[in-house]
């Protein structure tokens, strides 16, 4: 316990390189630190260089030119939440003079160097009407200014949770709609830990692969399918992993599961056509374009900032490498070397398949899930969960009905969660006026050794539960 | 086995799931020469579970047969003796997620009450970190030890019977996250601030009633916690069945040619469900 | 107003004959009342006699054989509900000893005449453990202990919110497990309101049709369409309506709907052939029987009660009658003038539906809804809403898709309802622990004037609505 | 036409909707000689409607088209001019049917507001019911006058501009149903009672926050009523679209056999939904 004290209380500094994430309320942005690299967040430019060496969690005054200065703690109960609020505007007369303080002395108050937090409070202190407004108003009131006024940023560790929350707030289509609350389930359900040999399809940014290996904290292995156009890893870059949690990470081309599975895929050192690269790993590892969202029909509302939310800096110092390099023999050296290991990493990534005795399967993807559930199921062990999320349901009916006719499988089970948000303030508390409406769907399940007979008929008929227990009990 | 790593094989010494149908499953210690009553029959624990391979479907003595499965911490908690109210898996799920618990954190839970959010909590934490946890309760404070020695995650575990609102967690600054599940939790939030490491960390309350929320809320606050956010997941469950319905007679002609019925496949919603289980207020302790 | 205070202070009065519900807690039984007559509620034998003449809402106590004891008015805030429960049952020790009274304390203030609640008082009061149980196993002991001792009932008006919660309740199967608040949307987004002509097709035992018609309080007109097999009324007659209400009420066949439209249909006298009876009219007035609910599969908790929970007096009236008349000559008579009296009616119904100029269409039945909407459609009048009830979803879907092919129809939308119930006590405030986990689902919309030319393709495709506005914009 | 009353044809003076496509609507008063100006161009009242039928397609100058609806209380409510937060239909639906509201039935209000509730009240207890609704903001009481007016429902509604918790609303004994939606309802419980006619009555009380519905429940509890219940009412529309998926390429020979995308009708969940607006909790007043 001593040890773990020393461990624990070794506050976490800020490095260069470090993949983080800035935050202002609730927005966030997830970025790489790097030297006087200009980076856009809620429409202001930021350096980020004077984070470096502060301890994680710090808040940041933005000053001019965009330099970051570390405030001091504050007391707690920051800005006025708990006042009373009018419970409706019955009292209100907007007559424009409101706001006591003009934009002249706003302009003075800001020479004087007050923060933007003050600025706002000030702003609050000098509205006569702010009293009367209503809670909704006042929040509205509060955002606008706070928004307009206080420069500030606080720089945390990127984890999971905070990376869901950010793409789901922000480009819930990069992401297929997955809301937090279910990807925990997800894990949850999938009985994700470290020591699991876990198989992953998904299209949703990396997110769900990063969350995985979170869970996995290095120990185990995962095997990531590939579909062709290739995975895109921004979110898992985000997380900041260490590096020796990517050796536990490999990837498998969706397109050679089949051969793999019926035993024509063989390798050998002079297979590597060029026509397989295209394919294949090549995309595994390089392709980061976007895939255009095809199930993404849903109106999104248009964010105002047309800035990415997270930067991927790999990416970019990729370019900026080809761009400074222009020596054709380098790159040609560079992409041999690079086939080679890719083609070293695939076999491990079908022999880790082989010997099917996968500890799990989660499937988070915007194609059709049956046909990839049906065939990566038979690289899982038995007695081991898999979890499979799909933005609609009626893929999963119909996928729901194709693993009870396949059989080898027990506890399915199609479910949807309800996140509920509330306000918790005195004599004002109630659920949040807006919420989402809709988090996904999700079909889980418990895989058993698979029977030689077939299933018998009365699976595939709409009985209930109750009745079938009788015929058939453990088929459930 | 382990509730923290898999085993291929059934083995001496081993909790098991006996798994007979749609929800009807129960937990079994897999021991040499016993013998397990089921209603299809009875199950020789030496001749039909050790050596078998976890998820094998095992035929019992009446000719009836159920699958054996490896234990998880969701299968154990939809099996645990109760000795309180629990958390169930969709609240569990939420709960690690929001604070994000991963292997190595360090994690302080009171109470323990029948260990279904402990265990959870262990498999997630594991093979690095650790859960202190504290029940005010003695009997349940034994049990659970006792369960955790069964399940092989005891080294991963300090079980302490003391009252939280009183005496804290009996660690200081250590904890990435604490877990209160207890009926005052605002007299137990300066002991899980203090629980918490210095580089901050964070915090679930778990409270049936709104007033219980509001109290916690407004102690969170004066302790300087920030990101307080309270809020309820609740599961809903999809029944999937082929529905028929049939087809209305309007006099077409000839008569005769319609179907009688057309058929749907569909996600029916249940009865009735869980309708609320308690709020998770979550909070951050920052920095300092 | 003076002649308002008049009419609505005058108390109504139980009557003999009067159709009431029965109500303890929130348990709700339908019945009529007649003299002598024993009625089953909750397991107890009653005689309701002593209820004529006094006051709706009144309370009885249930005395020894059965008879009912009018309650006089109690104080404020009856069983202890205010007191505070224990948190968690941390204390509690059940040695079997935690009820001070004996079996024979019981007996005796039995014999001392103390009535059910208080017995159940004095249980509370005796109780060493009630204090700490927690609230949930509070009152799971109040609820069984209640059941066990309060022998009290009350009894009430009629009204679609008691009738629909009662059905909901305890019998969802008969209503197609429509929840009450569905209904209400039901009822709301029909814009049902006297003076109407409203076309009702249901299978929900006539509960959908009472609402309606209890809206419509006895102005304008009903067209019920009956299937084959004839529609259930026992909700219906449970509303206890003055017998004008009746005369708004019109039937007519479904299977008629067809050669009604294409002009085929003709009445004449001499055409009352004898399978036309069978199939049609003789149904819609007579037949009671249950229909097997074909679309139930979901699996009901089974009641303990077997009892039914509305007593269909006017059927067994009927049987009554069948039974003591035996003079075979009456009864071919009745018959005859019951045909003549059909068809004359038929007639009417046809003729309203002939207007094509309805106000409104109702739809909750266990069939396919897409035919029957695009068939009654053309009765509906242009800017009229209609209402699509189904307990699944996918049927209406298909609903949606033939809607949007058809055309004249514009805010199409599907929706569903989450009813939320709460427990709202002192410290112990939350949501309830049960919920009903759907109400079904609601497809509405309003017609409008038809189009000639076809809908655009446009309409048919997955197009977000923000896009489809720009090509078409008044066709959503 | 009238808002308790279906008209065929538009005629002089009647309210109309003005529908323009998905959620784009609005409302006009419909007078010879009058133009109104949409996004399609100029619909010209003596012309284009005045004889039409309610339900036609109008033809605007720039050659769009749009329809011309019959009010109801409901195609009010999403067109009205808000003087301040409004009921909408799922609370309002849910209201008339636990109130009992039906023709014939004495109602009591407070506040008006925007006349939304109102609305609906009206049509359903016409043509022999009354509405009594009170509103402490005199503006917002003759507005609401004025549009009863307009609407041809005057003669089913008395406006009363007072404080409700003060003064009442000015009748006693003769309601079926009371209806409040102000901010200290427990403070009005008494004047609701008196209200309620002899016989007994039903109550409900619409608040957003919970505070306001434990003091509310208390009040009423206090005051005799029973069968106090409080619950909320959301409403999840769905999106019917074809969404369409691509079929994953496996390998599966012969390659390109395969359809490169499957489709299905799906109801989509919205990506926002209303969740909450507030807590209605109704009550019985017995008999006495």
């Amino acid at each position: 316990m001593e040890q773990e004290k020393v461990v624990n209380n070794s506050q976490p500094v800020i490095k260069e390189l470090d993949y983080v994430v800035l935050k202002r309320e609730d927005i966030y942005k997830a970025v790489q630190i790097q030297p006087k690299r200009k980076i856009i967040f809620e429409k202001q430019w930021l350096f980020l260089d004077n984070a470096v060496g502060q301890p994680y969690g710090t808040t940041f005054d933005v000053i001019a030119g965009g330099v970051l200065q570390a405030q001091k703690p504050r007391p707690a109960g920051s800005l006025q939440e708990s006042k009373e609020a009018g419970v409706d505007n019955r009292n209100i007369v907007d007559d424009g003079r409101s706001q006591k303080l003009t934009r002249d002395d706003i302009e003075t108050l800001k020479e004087q160097g007050l923060k933007g937090q003050d600025i706002v409070q000030q702003l609050i202190d000098n509205s006569t009407t702010f009293r009367d407004k209503t809670e909704f108003a006042q929040e509205k009131y509060i955002k606008k200014k706070k928004k307009k006024y206080e420069n500030i940023v606080t720089i945390v560790k990127p984890s999971g949770r905070v990376l869901a929350q950010m793409y789901h707030g922000r480009e819930p289509g990069k992401i297929c709609h997955l809301r937090y609350d279910t990807l925990g389930q997800m894990l949850t359900l999938g009985n994700i830990h470290a020591g699991n040999k876990v198989i992953v399809f998904e299209t949703c940014a990396g997110l769900v692969l990063g969350a995985v290996m979170e869970r996995l904290g290095g120990y185990g292995s995962v095997i990531q399918m590939c579909p062709g156009g290739g995975p895109v890893r921004a979110a898992t870059d985000s997380f900041g992993f260490p590096e020796h949690f990517y050796e536990m990470l490999h990837e498998f081309p969706l397109s050679k599961v089949n051969s793999l599975l019926d035993g024509s895929l063989v390798y050998s050192v002079e297979e590597k056509s060029e026509a397989e690269q295209t394919n294949t790993l090549e995309d595994c590892m390089q392709t980061k374009e976007e895939i255009p969202d095809q199930c993404d029909l849903v109106n999104e509302r248009n964010d105002q900032d047309e800035e990415l939310m997270e930067t991927s800096s790999r990416e970019e110092q990729g370019k900026q490498n080809k761009g400074s390099s222009n020596i054709q023999d380098i790159k040609v050296q560079d992409k041999r070397v690079k086939q080679e290991e890719k083609q070293r990493k695939e076999k491990i990534a079908a022999a880790l398949l082989r010997e099917k005795n996968a500890d799990g399967l989660v499937i988070a993807s915007r194609f059709q899930p049956s046909p990839v559930v049906l065939s990566l199921l038979k690289f899982v062990a038995p007695s081991r969960p898999f979890v499979i999320y799909s933005q609609h349901k009626e893929p999963l009916i119909e996928c729901y009905t194709k693993l009870r006719e396949r059989g080898g499988v027990i506890s399915l089970r199609l479910s949807e969660t309800w996140l509920r948000q509330y306000q918790v303030l005195p004599n004002r508390t109630h659920p949040k006026l807006l919420m989402s409406g809709g988090g996904g769907y999700i079909l889980s399940g418990i895989t058993v050794e698979m029977d030689a007979e077939k299933p018998s008929e009365t699976e595939k008929t709409g009985e209930p539960a109750g009745k079938r227990l009788k015929i058939q009990h453990a088929q459930d | 086995m382990s509730f923290v790593e898999y085993g291929e094989y059934i083995q001496e010494g081993d909790i098991s799931i006996v798994f007979l149908g749609h929800e009807s499953m129960f937990p079994i210690k897999v021991q040499h020469g016993a013998q397990t009553q089921t209603r299809y029959g009875v199950i020789r624990h030496s001749t039909d579970l050790i050596g078998k391979k976890y998820g094998s479907k095992v035929t019992c003595s009446k000719g009836g047969w159920v699958y054996i499965l490896h234990p998880t911490p969701e299968l154990w908690t939809v099996n645990l003796p109760h000795r309180t109210q629990i958390l169930y898996s969709t609240d569990i799920s939420m709960i690690l997620m929001m604070l994000e618990l991963k292997p190595g954190s360090i994690v302080c839970e009171s109470g323990t009450g029948s260990g279904s959010l402990s265990h959870s909590i262990i498999r997630t934490i594991a093979p690095t970190g650790h859960l202190y946890t504290v029940e005010f309760h003695q009997q349940r404070a034994e049990k659970a030890t006792e369960e955790f020695i069964a399940h092989r995650v005891a080294h991963l575990v300090t079980v302490k019977n003391q009252d939280v609102c009183k005496d804290g967690f009996g660690v200081v600054g250590v904890a990435d996250a604490v877990f209160l599940d207890i009926p005052s939790p605002w007299e137990a939030i300066v002991h899980a601030k203090a629980a918490i490491k210095q580089g901050g960390g964070r915090l679930c309350s778990f409270s049936p009633c709104i007033e219980q929320v509001q109290r916690t809320c407004l102690a969170l606050s004066e302790c300087g916690f920030e990101e307080i956010s309270t809020m309820e997941v609740l599961l809903r469950v999809y029944d999937v069945r082929t529905v028929s319905l049939p087809v209305p007679d309007l006099g077409s002609e000839p008569p005769g040619s319609q179907q009688a019925t057309v058929t749907y496949k569909s996600a029916v919603t249940p009865k009735e469900m869980a309708g609320h289980t308690g709020y998770l207020t979550f909070a951050t302790k920052s920095l300092l």
